[in-house]
């Protein structure tokens, strides 16, 4: 331990639990612990997403207009990528081994960590700008193209090579890239670059300046939401729930350390760490439902939204920004 | 008086991700429609409300009207289906007016 | 055991437009009351999906409990525009216990 | 041909604030579960519109399939608070497949 | 009458009836006379009244935040939560003697009128601070621990001790102290305590910016719900009306006169006068569905959301303003 | 063709489709295209609608009350008026003869397209903006007057005089004065003609600075419907497609022509043409479904709000803009 890191992490500790966000998902779970009936209304929950969503694009587009594409951007997409398709595996082998789930919810249950949560990355990006270390506008693209790989790769682990047929096959592609975050991520990013800052100024008090507060009631949603389910959830051991701190802290790590090794710069690393730590809760149940019916969505949800999504924010992220601070602040490992 | 003809009435509760493939089956009955209604909450034998409408696992209800032996295909096609996909599904003889249309 | 008597359950989907003509035929059969509950989509002849629910065009199920013979008579009354206006109707017997109220 | 089996289907209109009343007396029948669609208006004796959704007095049909004396246990336990509860319970036969999951 | 009370009353009634807030609150009135279908979609509205009470409840927690706690805290708090007991005994007397009621209705009518109105507040405190006598902070946490006792005390008026068995009573007082409206409003204020001026600047964009834009349409949807259940109520008594008149005017000098002589700033025992005055229709109708099932909300919502509330908006804020400066201008109250 | 024309358009077709309000309704049809399943919750486009309409409304009537009323308004106004009832009789003909539809679907259609698009309207006000060639405030509430008046022309080209029965006639004729836009477009411009710059000041944050960004969404919304519907549309022939796209170029230069030659300025010329050229596809598709429940939405709805709506947005607002500029700035017509 370098004495950079421990006051880093005191910090990164009081600035998450004094953020108004953070407090609003605390207030959320705590809500729906003592059982209120709180309850934000489905449409306004969607409708919050959706904004989320196209604010986050807009703004990674209007980085990149300005910063412009380079090699480094390539690399990010490409480690993103590679990230998608191999973490699933690890987790699979996991969730199968110490986990004791059968072939088909491991496989479901892998392809939510593979991928990523646009929620923890908001979060995420949040916290990096106060303290200091912004991720670079590309991030958000990166994002964009890791939500879909491991959807690939859980489903051939849980079902093996061709055991689709054509039909459900293309199908279940359509739906892994033409979800709809994945197409209101990129078509909001792709409006950013063309429309550029000129453009964004127009819209930006809309987009920028509610971004914050949107956040806050979406978050105190998803506290009641991911409090209510782990209440009621009978379908979750504790071998899973060890397993849904476990992954976040080893995927968190890889992918930290995997940016970093790649060149990024500190808060983007960070970034890709939180993108592999995160685990899907909206997208890919949505697919998992379609392609593998018979997994059972009280395992994948209770582990990804109810223990992973929480952890995440409370505590992971922040343990991220230390540990990419750390690693590029060293030198040990970028030389 | 109005004369009325007896038809099923098929009510399958469903994912939304999965409504196609409900359609898609009626679609090949030949059935002339069907109309979806939304669904808030519910328990089955996994003990818990759900809540979790953003989540892609809210459901609906596929509501269609058909004669019986539409009705029974219908029934037939997707009832391999129905417990590895969580579908509920009744039916029941209603009255209908216009009996032509169904 | 309980007493439950025999009521006719009529349930008509129409277009949001045209709801106060449904409620007004049950008012004229003089049926004590309705409910009504919300559509998200359909499909019919027209063979399209409807998902313009700003436009104007959407529907809602208006659902009505009452006795035998003005359950007949609210259907007499609404034959006539059934297809003019695009309503569906369906009824079938159902049990209710407070037989007095409808 | 596919093979069906009669069970009772049970529809309670129900004030959101009373809807744990409901499916409590569904658990104590010792039913598998149970299905809530939102409604969104009616008229009643009270003779007018409920349009005040925010104030709590929105209501939801609460539906829940069940073997026939599972639904008069069920009818017979909530039959005293339907009429100070303002509730409203409407039962039908209907055909399941699966018959051995309700 | 003082000089110095006609004009603070013409000016008060000019600048209530040219703000927007007011004014998109008779166009509601107006639009569901003419029998318009003009509407706001059930979850939109939903989703305003959560917003308005998490800006409004991160506010108060900013303003004391600065200001501090103080023993006039304490003193507005207890005078609150006593006028939330004591207030639903007067009316019930009234209901049950002039008005006609018989136990269990006069019980959840007095409910109402002990409780108090959220956007009624927000509205006063907004009509206060553009007239140049804002309120203090924690008057919001004094708004929030007065919605419950009411209901409490409309109770035991309706049915009497012990009346209730033990389990429904739990719930009742569960839903009494963890209803939606008291846990979003505290919530937000500990938020606003903890996050401070600082942490609010973030969000401030969203939640202070758009607070009136979002009143506005608020009270438009407030004003055709009011009058269409005007319109079709057939419940409410010539008696039951003038009650719904009387009532707040009453309550409004008792709250207005027990702020001064404990003493509040001149805005913040107006602000008490309105919360006194104000009577619910979203929370109390709720737990009377659960605890008083057989009253008739035909009769309690007609007369707090079609006639109270109109009235307090239109009339009464102004009034209690008025009357506010009246009794502390004049020192003849608190010398 | 002067030299000032052909410049003007290409500026305005390159501003239009790097404005991120175009680019938005792209996305929606793009994404429609690709058959995602992308949607934006009923209620929150129902909501943004409304947001649009008050904010529309509200800045019109301020507007309205810094420049006074004129003669120019009242000529505006009825010129408005007369279009309204003018324009359905030109289409009906058209539609009945070109188009080969019966006499009831053909006057459908007919007052689809004397009435206006609120939306086409908006977009087309932010890019004369945009252009430098802003409308004048009153132009709001000559939109508001004309939704109605090709309501009854359509209807009495379907049915002819006095085939209506009096009590379905007086229904008609309240849908016709008091529909929902109406009362909100003209509620809220008299609300801030009242209030004026000074009370609009406390709701700009609200209205005006979130107005382009709803904006974007609510045409992600429209491009996604308006994509779907067309898709999924079998009873629109060529024929009618081809008077869905020769309408709104000739009604838009009658329109502008009109707009001109009263005396309006260049700005809201266009806007008049742009009024002219759009076909409703919110107020009036409701309206016909009470009035002539016999006419097909499938004709109506596919070619206003799938073929025209889209063709106005990405097409001809910019050529009605530069033919405004063109006539006005030629002093051809107005000497
Ligand atoms: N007996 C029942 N009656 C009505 N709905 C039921 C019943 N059992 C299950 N459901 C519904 O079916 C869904 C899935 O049930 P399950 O497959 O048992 O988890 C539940 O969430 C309920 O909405
Ligand atoms: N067989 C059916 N069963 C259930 N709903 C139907 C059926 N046919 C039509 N519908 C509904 O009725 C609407 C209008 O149908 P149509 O009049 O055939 O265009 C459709 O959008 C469906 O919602
Ligand atoms: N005959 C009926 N058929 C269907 N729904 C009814 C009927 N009577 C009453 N309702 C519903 O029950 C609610 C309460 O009715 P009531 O208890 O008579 O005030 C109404 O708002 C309607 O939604
Ligand atoms: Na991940
Ligand atoms: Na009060
Ligand atoms: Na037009």
């Amino acid at each position: 331990m370098t004495p950079r890191y421990g006051p880093a992490m005191d910090a990164t500790t009081l600035q998450t639990f004094t953020s108004p966000v953070v407090l609003f998902f605390v207030l959320g779970i705590l809500a729906a612990l003592a059982r209120s009936d709180l309850a934000i209304p489905e449409a306004i929950a969607k409708g919050m997403s959706l904004y989320l969503m196209a604010a986050i694009g807009l703004k990674g587009g209007v980085a990149v207009s300005e910063s412009g594409f380079s090699v480094t951007v390539v690399i990010a997409l490409v480690a993103g990528i590679a990230a998608g398709f191999i973490l699933p595996i690890l987790a699979f082998w996991l969730i199968r081994g110490f986990g004791r789930l059968d072939r088909i919810n491991a496989g479901a249950v892998a392809a939510h960590y593979g991928s990523i949560s646009v929620v923890t990355f908001v979060t995420a990006v949040e916290i990096l700008e106060f303290q200091g270390k912004p991720s670079a506008g590309y991030m958000v693209a990166v994002m964009a193209t890791m939500e879909s790989p491991a959807i690939l790769a859980g489903l051939l682990l849980a079902r093996g090579f061709g055991a689709e047929n054509g039909q459900s096959m293309r199908e279940m592609l359509h739906e892994v890239f033409f979800n709809s975050s994945v197409v209101l991520l990129l078509g909001a990013f792709a409006i950013g670059l063309i429309g550029g800052t000129d453009g964004f100024a127009d819209v930006s008090p809309f987009f920028e300046a509610g971004f914050k507060g949107v956040l806050c009631i979406f978050l105190l949603d998803m506290g009641l939401i991911a409090a209510r389910r782990m209440m009621d959830s009978r379908a979750v051991t504790w071998r899973l729930g060890a397993i849904a701190i476990f992954l976040p802290l080893v995927n968190g790590a890889v992918g930290t350390i995997l940016g970093t090794v790649v060149g990024l710069d500190v808060g983007s690393a960070a970034a890709l760490g939180v993108l592999c730590a995160s685990a899907s809760y909206i997208a890919v149940p949505a697919a998992m439902r379609l392609a593998l019916p018979e997994a059972d969505p009280g395992i994948y949800l209770t582990m990804s939204l109810s223990i992973t999504f929480p952890f995440n924010v409370l505590v992971n992220i922040g343990l991220i920004s230390a540990f990419a601070s750390m690693i590029a602040g060293q030198g040990g490992l970028v030389p | 008086m109005i004369e009325t003809v007896i038809r099923k009435r098929i009510e399958i509760l469903s994912d939304v991700a999965l409504v196609r493939r409900v359609t898609d089956a009626i679609d090949r009955a030949d059935i002339t429609g069907w109309t979806i209604t939304p669904v808030q909450s519910g328990k089955g034998r996994d003990g818990h409300w759900r809540e979790e409408r953003v989540m892609g696992t809210d459901k609906v209800l596929v509501l269609t009207i058909a004669p019986e032996d539409k009705a029974m295909a219908l029934a037939e096609d997707i009832a391999p289906i129905l417990t590895s996909h969580g579908l509920l599904l009744s039916m029941w003889d209603v009255q209908v007016i216009r009996g032509e249309r169904f």
